[in-house]
């Protein structure tokens, strides 16, 4: 089956992050496809490069990298990243800018959407 | 004219109080985006989503934009087939129908459950 | 010297009004801003409990997030008195301290 | 085909529960995930509801999230079920959408 | 011992669970902190804050660190003067002082609001 | 009156900065104190230097500007900012990157403490 996620709630503050990347990795592991996450809303700021997090902490930049080598695309909304600060000189390698239609994009194509 | 059957059905489920959060503003940008690409787009404004449709709104005081103005232009300007407001959450709130900047559809929440029921997705905002 | 309650957030999707009702004494204020104004609207669910504490307690609403809401003066139940940003910040000088929600 | 209703915030400090439970329909699946899953706590406030929700309808809990706040299978009300990551995948699939309150 | 009363009351007033929000892991970064400067620091769990002070949690399975373990040494090891629990907190949320991992003094609410009022500062959490 | 004020909420998603910023501008118009202001948990990305709002939208790169030129102190939080990608590379000119003694000490300097 074809999954679409939508990841609203910024990281490290909330669970959002932590319960998608798991509930991604579970869904590969069954055979599924993810075809894309999106960040909106807070959500974008998984996508900063700069993410330094204490050893034994959550690092929401290696889940990233470690989603994006699973071959998932992670997809930041333009918009919402430029009024906080994610653009092409703050975006991780793992993340794309992109628009509102991406989110339209899995919202047709997938089987099921899923927000965190 | 598309055949209807062909469009997704894509609900904007706005259940938030404008300002106090970005989400109005946000989700208002979603449906101008997502209005251009001719999917049947609905939108429902259930508990505290309903004072985002407030009459005499005037963030100016706070340095915030008025975005209650693009639901006026949304279903003529944009391709948004239907806003729904629910009367139950109006009525909660002490509103009334006459208290709302634009016409919507005031629905009863069994006939906006049938509406989501309908729906390929459900966005929560 | 009385304590000052800020609550910010909308008491139908939150319990910050709730919780502060807990812990208020008689004397202090309250000071609702942001989505906490709707808390104050005429006819809406908590009207009751704003009234029966203002019998014991002062209560203030920020007029520039009722004004940007669209709530006008005659909406907001008649027991709460309106404040700027310079009466909020008089309030917060003459409490003991304040507790935001 | 029923629809999955996502539970992530606690009860008793936001209305995600009593949102969720004004529009479910009867056969429709309740998942308690995050701070969600302190709805389905014996002893707790909202035992009640989610026991008289279980009559139409079927509830989970993401047993990740119990086991991370020392939260132990008896302490749960019966009829809701665990689920892992992979049985959250599960319920999404077997259900035709889903929304996240 | 430095006199009392040149000491600040400061209260942190934890009334968010643990893990779903980020706020239990900082308020205790900042507890750490502020234990180190000889001022006269209190910690009251609130609300869904008792959830902090069950025993037998494990986070390994949403790969987050068990920052409980630090309330196990706030009074011992750090100069925290005091940790509370409301009693009436406790009861609503279905737990009795057995469940939690420390030893705390549970408080009724009447006697927490008194210690509230006796703060110079409440920096709630 | 001397003033110390927190935030503890992400800027655009919440209006606790916006609220926080009028207070300050009101408390420094009748003449008290702002000693400090302390951005901590998702309040940290307010001092971000790439942030980019639409025209029109509230710009909360120039409110801190706006309140730097004030003469308020602004402090970003080293160990929220860090896990939140919020660094020496990252941080506006306006703010600084201090530890969590810089809220003690407006805890006990500060005659009232108000948290947005």
């Amino acid at each position: 089956m074809k999954f679409g996620i939508l990841i609203k709630e910024s990281p490290y503050n909330f669970q959002a992050f932590d319960t998608a990347y798991n509930f991604v990795k579970a869904a590969i592991e069954m055979g599924h496809e993810i075809i894309g996450i999106f960040f909106y809303d807070d959500a974008v700021y998984a996508g900063n490069k700069y993410l330094e997090p204490p050893q034994g902490d959550r690092n929401i930049k290696s889940y990233m990298d470690d989603l994006k080598s699973r071959g998932v695309r992670l997809v930041v909304c333009v918009a919402a990243g430029k009024r906080r600060g994610l653009t092409q000189d703050t975006v991780s390698e793992s993340a794309e800018i992109s628009g509102l239609g991406q989110l339209l994009e899995l919202s047709i194509e997938s089987d099921r959407l899923v927000t965190f | 004219m598309e055949d209807q059957k062909s469009k997704a059905k894509i609900m904007f489920l706005c259940k938030t109080a404008p300002y106090g959060t970005i989400y109005e503003q946000e989700v208002i940008e979603a449906m101008i985006m997502f209005s251009s690409y001719e999917q049947d787009i609905r939108v429902a404004f259930i508990g505290d989503g309903v004072f985002s449709l407030k009459k005499g709104q005037n963030p100016s005081l706070i340095n915030i934009k008025n975005f209650a103005q693009t639901y006026l232009v949304l279903i003529d300007d944009f391709e948004v087939s239907h806003l729904y407001v629910e009367k139950e959450s109006l009525d909660e709130r002490g509103m009334k129908e006459e208290d709302l900047l634009t016409e919507v559809e005031v629905l009863q929440r069994a006939d906006l459950i049938s509406k989501i029921d309908e729906m390929k997705v459900v966005l929560p905002f | 010297m009385q304590m000052l309650n800020i609550i910010k957030k909308s008491p139908y999707e939150t319990s910050s009004l709730s919780n502060c009702l807990k812990y208020i004494k008689t004397g202090d204020v309250i000071l609702f801003t942001e989505d906490g104004i709707y808390a104050a609207k005429k006819g809406g669910m908590f009207e009751k409990f704003v009234s029966d504490v203002s019998q014991t307690c002062s209560i203030y609403y920020l007029f520039p997030d009722t004004e940007a809401r669209g709530i006008k003066s005659d909406e907001i139940i008649s027991i709460a008195k309106p404040v700027d940003y310079q009466g909020f910040v008089a309030l917060v000088a003459n409490s003991s301290k304040s507790i935001t929600w």
